[in-house]
């Protein structure tokens, strides 16, 4: 190259933003380790933005006949809380913890395509960009982040909302797309010699086969949304009833991505999960192989459900009783999960970080909105509490109890590795529990508000027997929810400038991320271990008792 | 959740309640586990690195199979539910007349009963005792009709017709709500459900399929009647009786024997009926119907007539 | 226990020159071109997108509104799309013409046959131009019914990926004029792009299929 | 006529389908010489092959319902051809394969993507409404349908549950191939299950020999449209089970089974060289 490079090379793996190669390197970066935290940044902002809104629609609700916010303003920041949290940041998140984590799990120096990487994250952060522009051109999309027709189409939504929440969906589900597709070529081509894909962390399994459904899942959503944007800026008819279209096609078209994504956010949990149990509990994970071969069967099995989100439209007896038998088969392999996660740390010695009681809430947690997740298989109990607030706190359970809790473990366990130093466990003790009575408070009780007949998605409600109690209780749950993520960014502050060095290993934790130094250099590693089972670091720590069959034939275990 | 009151209701409850005690039970198991985990197994100082353990094939089988075969033990509960809640669509599209149609609106219900050519707005009567077959459609967006104690929720969409049962076994009044997100005024479409004993009911439906007198009595509602022929409201209400034949609001016939105004905003009675048409948008905003701007006097007369529509 | 490695490498057969070979020797998967990899998951996740398309298609094509307004079977001409598309299914064929000359080192008829793959998707995009600008000329739509609806969508998206496939070739025949692929270099770019290439194609299979022949079989 | 009438009387014992089972086992005693457990799964194969041909699920799928025909095809590919592969035991399916003109069958039929395109388009052919009625006008027709979804489902299987587990394809070529295939075949199943009714017109105003219509219609419940709507649903997530089982299980094999056989590079420098 004659050209003289417009951005330096980088020399250090995290550059400060003061240094002269300062901001231009973090923009032109196509270092996974970097656009990973860039992921995670955003996503932390979109968070705390998504955050706000649903405090704001907690304070219109907390009491009956409130009128903090006008409906239309309520209406614009539910669809805009899901949209944000489901896009901008669980999916995000998720990726960009893959990015950060999977070329160092499985000892590559990057991802495959690192300029494509770029692009991903790019588009990400601008199709964020753009939905929220939308609040300053003329009104947020207001139909919902499922946006159902005819609701979202011309007739009924006619400010430029939902077309920016088209652009902008697509944007970020080609990113996805393209991510995910970089995260697969990575792991089945980068893997380091010995990393056989019977040896790579849960976590890469998972993230394996997550990118595998975003790349059969995520187009759909992609193809709705260009039929959607197609019947409002060129009077088209898909969905339009009165000239022959159909408003239940989007149903369909839209739940056979948006089953599949419910997965497609929690899967990585269920891998970053199947990392931190097993080293605070200093064992390893038990049944490798029901952990990853359960996920085979989520994977197939999530194609096949969508229809279970459809019962309230009349789908008929038929379809009814059909995709409620598929819906009830899908809790066998998450069941074996939460076993095999429970058997892992039966026998162990639990260290209680903050990681850790994070994860061990994540059970919890997560038990609770997979039995409620069931009750919805069960189309008779489906027909009757669908769209009320126990949906809505079934799905928190899950997605927030669930994944987000598996991230904020993650993050409290792979933050000494992105940044050098070691996250406050004194703040995170108080950030978890802020966090754990918070959630509990605000979701809880929305089981008995929708048992009560609350329906979801109300600006407000009149004073029915117990709604008013329950939902101020949710209400001051949720502001002590909202203090504990402040609390987590305020650790994450405090942290960075005076947090413990973590050096290499502080956990002794036993895969290849934890064999370099802290944070990595540019390509990662100077040289990687041998990887002769599936933990390379417990082989080395204990060669007297290592995870493979030594050659010689005597002791140790199989893989 | 309120009593159910009747069988289609009914049965979704005895599987809630028989998948709630199953539930129940697994979180208390698994949180129990959990709890006496974090006691028994704490680290402590000293104790080397516990033994590893890689898996047990049988024990992992095991706990595949019993959740199977524990769902299969509910799916096979759930058939007879599903079969007694669900109309046979095929059947009840190609015969019979529905005893109900209900037409979900931008923050209304239309109430038909197309057999005693009755039509009336978010107030549903039923006789108790009997399974109505009610027809559902959606006037513009989909809209969803939920009754939580009589009957599993169905949504209204437009361009495709459904059809649920509705059954009522004791008299009383019974809430309901539109369950699918539909727009800004969501929140404000509610449905009440009268059950009332068959007797009663014929009563209520003859009254309901009387047309409105043409001239109302008293000289205040007989005012009111010429503001609503020359003020808009005729170009959006009909009043069964009169030239008002529009169907794009309520049909307004008889108003006054409805217990909500404005799909429950407010109780329906006179001083709410002024305030609701002083200005409609203040009080349930984002609703389709303008603020006319009448002065005192007029909104005195309107009032009037409406009362009179009984 | 290097020792005890390398016994396990002699014993598997040979000792891994260098990372490359570590790496490949571990799967199939690890073994194969990135590139193409990513192209594989590419197109199926475009499959996934073109079966929603073609189920629009096909869920609208008895639609009341469709069989009393203009349909496939009272506007399209079927004859001539036919030969326009044979075009785009002889491309498939001089594309794999191109990159098994590449492999022989036969350049000359690489670019050549790479022209012609550019110049029948060419005559493709021509074809469809003019039978658009016909349909339009005679008020059939994307608003005008179900049937305009769905067919230009489908039929628009298939179009707007051969003309992606177009400026790819078109960019692979500028770096081959310009000698890039002499020798047989950079043929996994090339095999790539081929991919995409037979992909647009297949699909059009099963578009010409839904549509013009499933008009006129009805 | 009782559902318990029509479970009894229904049965069709046609010979040449006894013939052919009969066949089948023979083959089979010859092959093997000495009993072993995996017979019981071909055992289960050729039973299942019985059942889905002469009990009532064949007379009511050949008249009545369209969606007892779609159990029936829905065995004859699903799950017959499986159990019988998976009865041949290795040592039997070595000996088959000692044989000339089976190797050299095997060796044409056994490339996967031609028993993929072969299965998944044999499928897909036989659903088209004009084919699919003529097999059910023409016995004779509806006899070479039958073989030809056992015969391009045995080819189809075969890669996947060879007999000789060393020469399956591998859990990655696996799971690829069953997916696309259970991708493929739900397709069609979603077309079946919102096509309007009367896909397969025979189906709509069925001839009624054996008087069991009325039983059909409004004791079972099965109007026209739900008939299709089952047989749709079937394939499209019934269907997709067995190929699931087929993934798991492979994937089970290849987790368990031990990794000697892994070269390990020695620790040496590593990947910061070359760019």
């Amino acid at each position: 190259m004659s050209a003289i490079p417009l951005v330096p090379e980088p020399t250090a793996a995290l550059p400060r933003l003061r240094s002269n190669e300062g901001l231009l390197s973090w923009v032109a970066t196509v270092d996974h380790k970097q656009i990973g935290i860039l992921y995670l940044i955003t996503t932390i902002f979109f968070l705390l933005v998504g955050g706000l809104e649903a405090e704001l629609m907690r304070i219109q609700l907390a009491q009956p006949r409130n009128t903090f916010l006008s409906p239309e303003a309520y209406n614009q920041l539910f669809t805009m809380h899901g949209t944000t949290m489901i896009f901008l940041v669980v999916m995000p998140i998720l990726i960009g913890f893959g990015n950060y984590l999977v070329p160092l799990m499985i000892g590559a120096r990057d991802v495959a395509f690192p300029r494509l990487n770029a692009l991903s994250y790019w588009l990400l952060l601008f199709s964020g960009l753009l939905l929220y522009y939308s609040f300053i051109a003329g009104g947020a999309p207001d139909a919902g982040w499922f946006a159902y027709t005819p609701l979202s189409e011309k007739p009924y939504s006619t400010t430029p909302g939902l077309d920016y929440y088209a652009v902008g969906l697509l944007a970020s589900g080609i990113g996805s797309v393209a991510a995910a597709i970089n995260l697969i070529v990575t792991i089945l081509t980068l893997r380091a010699p010995g990393m056989s894909l019977r040896r790579v962390p849960l976590f890469v399994w998972m993230v394996l086969f997550n990118s595998l459904l975003i790349v059969l899942a995520l187009p759909s959503l992609n193809a709705s949304l260009v039929m959607l944007l197609i019947d409002r800026q060129l009077n088209a008819h898909f969905f339009d009833a009165l000239h022959g279209g159909q408003p239940l096609l989007w149903q369909h078209f839209f739940w056979s991505f948006g089953h599949p994504e419910v997965y497609i956010m929690v899967l990585p949990a269920f891998g970053m999960i199947s990392e931190i149990l097993p080293v605070f509990s200093r064992k390893p994970i038990y049944g490798y192989g029901f952990v990853a071969g359960s996920t085979i069967g989520i994977v197939v099995l999530s194609l096949l459900v969508y229809g279970h989100h459809m019962f309230a439209s009349g789908l008929g007896f038929t379809l009814d009783l059909a995709f409620g038998l598929a819906s009830m088969l899908i809790a066998v392999p998450t069941g074996v999960k939460i076993f095999n996660w429970l058997a892992t740390v039966w026998g162990g010695a639990i260290r209680f970080t903050t990681a850790m009681c994070f994860a061990l809430s994540f059970l919890f947690l997560f038990t609770m909105g997979g039995v409620t997740g069931v009750m919805f298989a069960i189309v008779p109990i489906d027909k009757e509490l669908e769209d009320s607030y126990f949906v809505v706190a079934h799905m928190h359970y899950v997605l927030f109890g669930g994944t987000f809790f598996a991230v904020i473990a993650a993050f409290y366990y792979w933050f000494p590795k992105m940044s050098g130093r070691m996250l406050s466990e004194r703040i995170g003790k108080i950030n978890f529990w802020l966090m754990f009575i918070g959630f509990n408070l605000t979701f809880f009780i929305q089981h008995f508000l929708g048992w009560a007949g609350m329906p979801r998605r109300i600006y407000t409600y009149d004073n029915n027997p117990g709604w008013d109690w329950m939902n101020l209780v949710s209400t001051i749950g949720a502001v002590i929810l909202a203090v504990g993520v402040l609390v987590f960014i305020v650790n994450v502050f405090v942290s960075l400038r005076r947090g413990a060095p973590a050096g290499d290993n502080p956990w002794n934790a036993w895969t290849l991320e934890w064999a370099t130094t802290s944070p990595p250099p540019l390509y990662n590693f100077d040289q990687v271990p041998p990887v002769r089972s599936r933990r390379p670091l417990w082989d080395l720590a204990h060669p007297e008792q290592p995870d493979y069959q030594p050659p010689a034939g005597q002791g140790g275990h199989n893989q | 959740m309120p009593d159910p009151q009747s069988p289609l209701a009914q049965a979704s409850i005895d599987l809630f309640n028989g998948a709630l005690l199953i539930s129940t039970l697994i979180v208390l198991g698994v949180g129990g586990l959990l709890a006496y985990m974090m006691v028994r197994y704490r680290a402590r100082s000293g104790a080397g690195e516990p033994t590893p353990d890689f898996g047990n094939h049988k024990l992992e089988i095991a706990w595949t199979i019993a959740p199977a075969i524990l769902l299969t033990v509910i799916a096979v509960f759930t058939f007879p539910a599903l079969r007694a809640q669900e109309v046979d669509t095929s059947k009840a599209a190609g015969g019979g007349t529905p005893d109900l149609i209900v037409i979900g609106h931008q923050w209304w219900w239309e109430i038909r009963y197309p057999q005693a050519n009755v039509v009336t707005a978010n107030e549903l009567h039923l006789p108790t005792g009997r399974q109505l077959l009610v027809q559902l459609e959606g006037a513009d967006v989909i809209h969803s009709l939920w009754i939580p104690q009589l009957a599993p929720k169905l949504d209204n969409v437009p361009g495709h017709t459904n059809w649920m049962w509705l059954r009522a076994d004791r008299a009383g009044t019974y809430q309901g709500a539109c369950a699918e997100y539909c727009g800004t005024q969501h929140a404000w479409m509610l449905i009440r459900a009268v059950a009332q004993a068959p007797a009663d009911f014929d009563a209520w439906l003859r009254q309901q399929g009387a047309p409105a007198a043409a001239v109302p009595a008293g000289a205040a509602a007989q005012h009111g009647a010429q503001i609503f022929a020359q003020r808009t409201c005729i170009s959006c209400h009909a009043i069964a009786g009169t030239a008002a034949r529009a169907v794009v609001g309520p049909n307004l016939t008889h108003f006054a024997s409805r217990q909500i105004l404005a799909a429950g905003v407010l109780e329906n009675n006179a001083a709410n009926v002024t305030r609701w048409l002083r200005n409609p948008q203040s009080v349930k905003p984002g609703n389709l119907m303008p603020n006319v701007r009448l002065s005192d006097d007029e909104l005195r007369d309107l009032t009037a007539y409406m009362e009179s529509l009984r | 226990m290097i020792q005890a490695e390398q016994q396990l490498g002699a014993r598997a057969g040979a000792t891994p020159a260098s990372d490359e070979a570590g790496r490949e020797q571990l799967d199939r998967f690890a073994a194969m071109d990135p590139h193409k990899m990513g192209m594989v998951l590419f197109i199926l996740s475009e499959s996934v997108f073109f079966t929603l398309l073609i189920l629009a298609y096909l869920l609208y094509r008895a639609a009341p509104a469709v069989a009393n307004g203009p349909n496939a079977k009272t506007v399209l001409d079927i004859g001539l799309t036919a030969i326009f598309s044979a075009c785009l299914f002889a491309s498939s064929g001089t594309i794999w013409l191109a990159d098994r000359s590449l492999a022989r080192g036969r350049d000359g008829l690489f670019r050549f046959w790479l022209a012609a793959t550019i110049g029948l998707g060419g005559i493709f995009i021509f074809g469809q131009g003019q039978e658009y600008y016909r349909l339009l000329t005679h008020n059939v739509t994307v608003s005008q019914n179900v049937f305009g609806t769905t067919f230009f969508t489908l039929t628009g998206f298939h179009g707007l990926h051969v003309i992606v496939g177009l400026i790819a070739l078109l960019i692979l025949l500028g770096l081959a004029l310009a000698g890039q692929f002499k020798g047989g270099q950079h043929r996994a770019a090339v095999e790539t792009i081929a991919l995409y290439w037979h992909f647009v194609d297949a699909v059009w299979v099963v578009v010409f299929s839904v549509i013009y022949i499933g008009a006129w079989l009805s | 006529m009782t559902t318990t009438q029509l479970f009894m009387s229904t049965w069709r014992w046609d010979p040449t389908v006894l013939l052919g089972c009969a066949a089948l086992l023979a083959a089979y005693a010859g092959l093997l010489r000495r009993l072993v457990p995996a017979a019981l799964l071909f055992g289960a194969g050729v039973a299942t092959l019985l059942l889905s041909l002469v009990s009532p699920i064949d007379t009511l799928g050949d008249t009545y319902l369209v969606s007892a025909h779609m159990v029936q095809h829905l065995l004859l590919l699903l799950i017959v051809p499986p159990l019988l592969l998976l009865g041949i035991p290795p040592q039997a399916g070595a000996r088959l394969l000692a044989w000339a003109p089976a190797r050299r069958l095997e060796r044409v039929l056994s490339r996967p993507a031609l028993a993929w395109v072969l299965a998944v388009s044999t499928i897909w052919v036989w659903h088209v409404p004009a084919l699919y009625d003529a097999a059910l006008a023409d016995e004779g027709l509806h006899v070479v349908e039958h073989l030809c979804f056992l015969i391009t489902a045995t080819i189809f299987w075969w890669p996947v549950l060879h007999p000789v587990p060393a020469r399956r394809l591998d859990v990655g070529a696996v799971l690829i191939y069953l997916v696309s295939a259970a991708l493929a075949s739900d397709l069609l199943g979603i077309i079946i299950t919102f096509a309007p009714t009367g896909l397969y017109p025979p189906y709509l105003h069925p001839p009624n020999p054996h008087g069991v219509l009325t039983l059909l219609r409004d004791d079972w419940g099965l109007s026209p449209a739900t008939d299709q709507q089952i047989a749709g649903v079937l394939m499209w997530i019934f269907g997709s089970l067995p190929y699931l089982a087929v993934i798991l299980g492979t994937l089970a094999r290849w987790l368990d089974e031990p990794e000697a056989d892994l070269r390990v590079r020695a620790p040496g420098p590593a990947l910061t060289e070359e760019a």
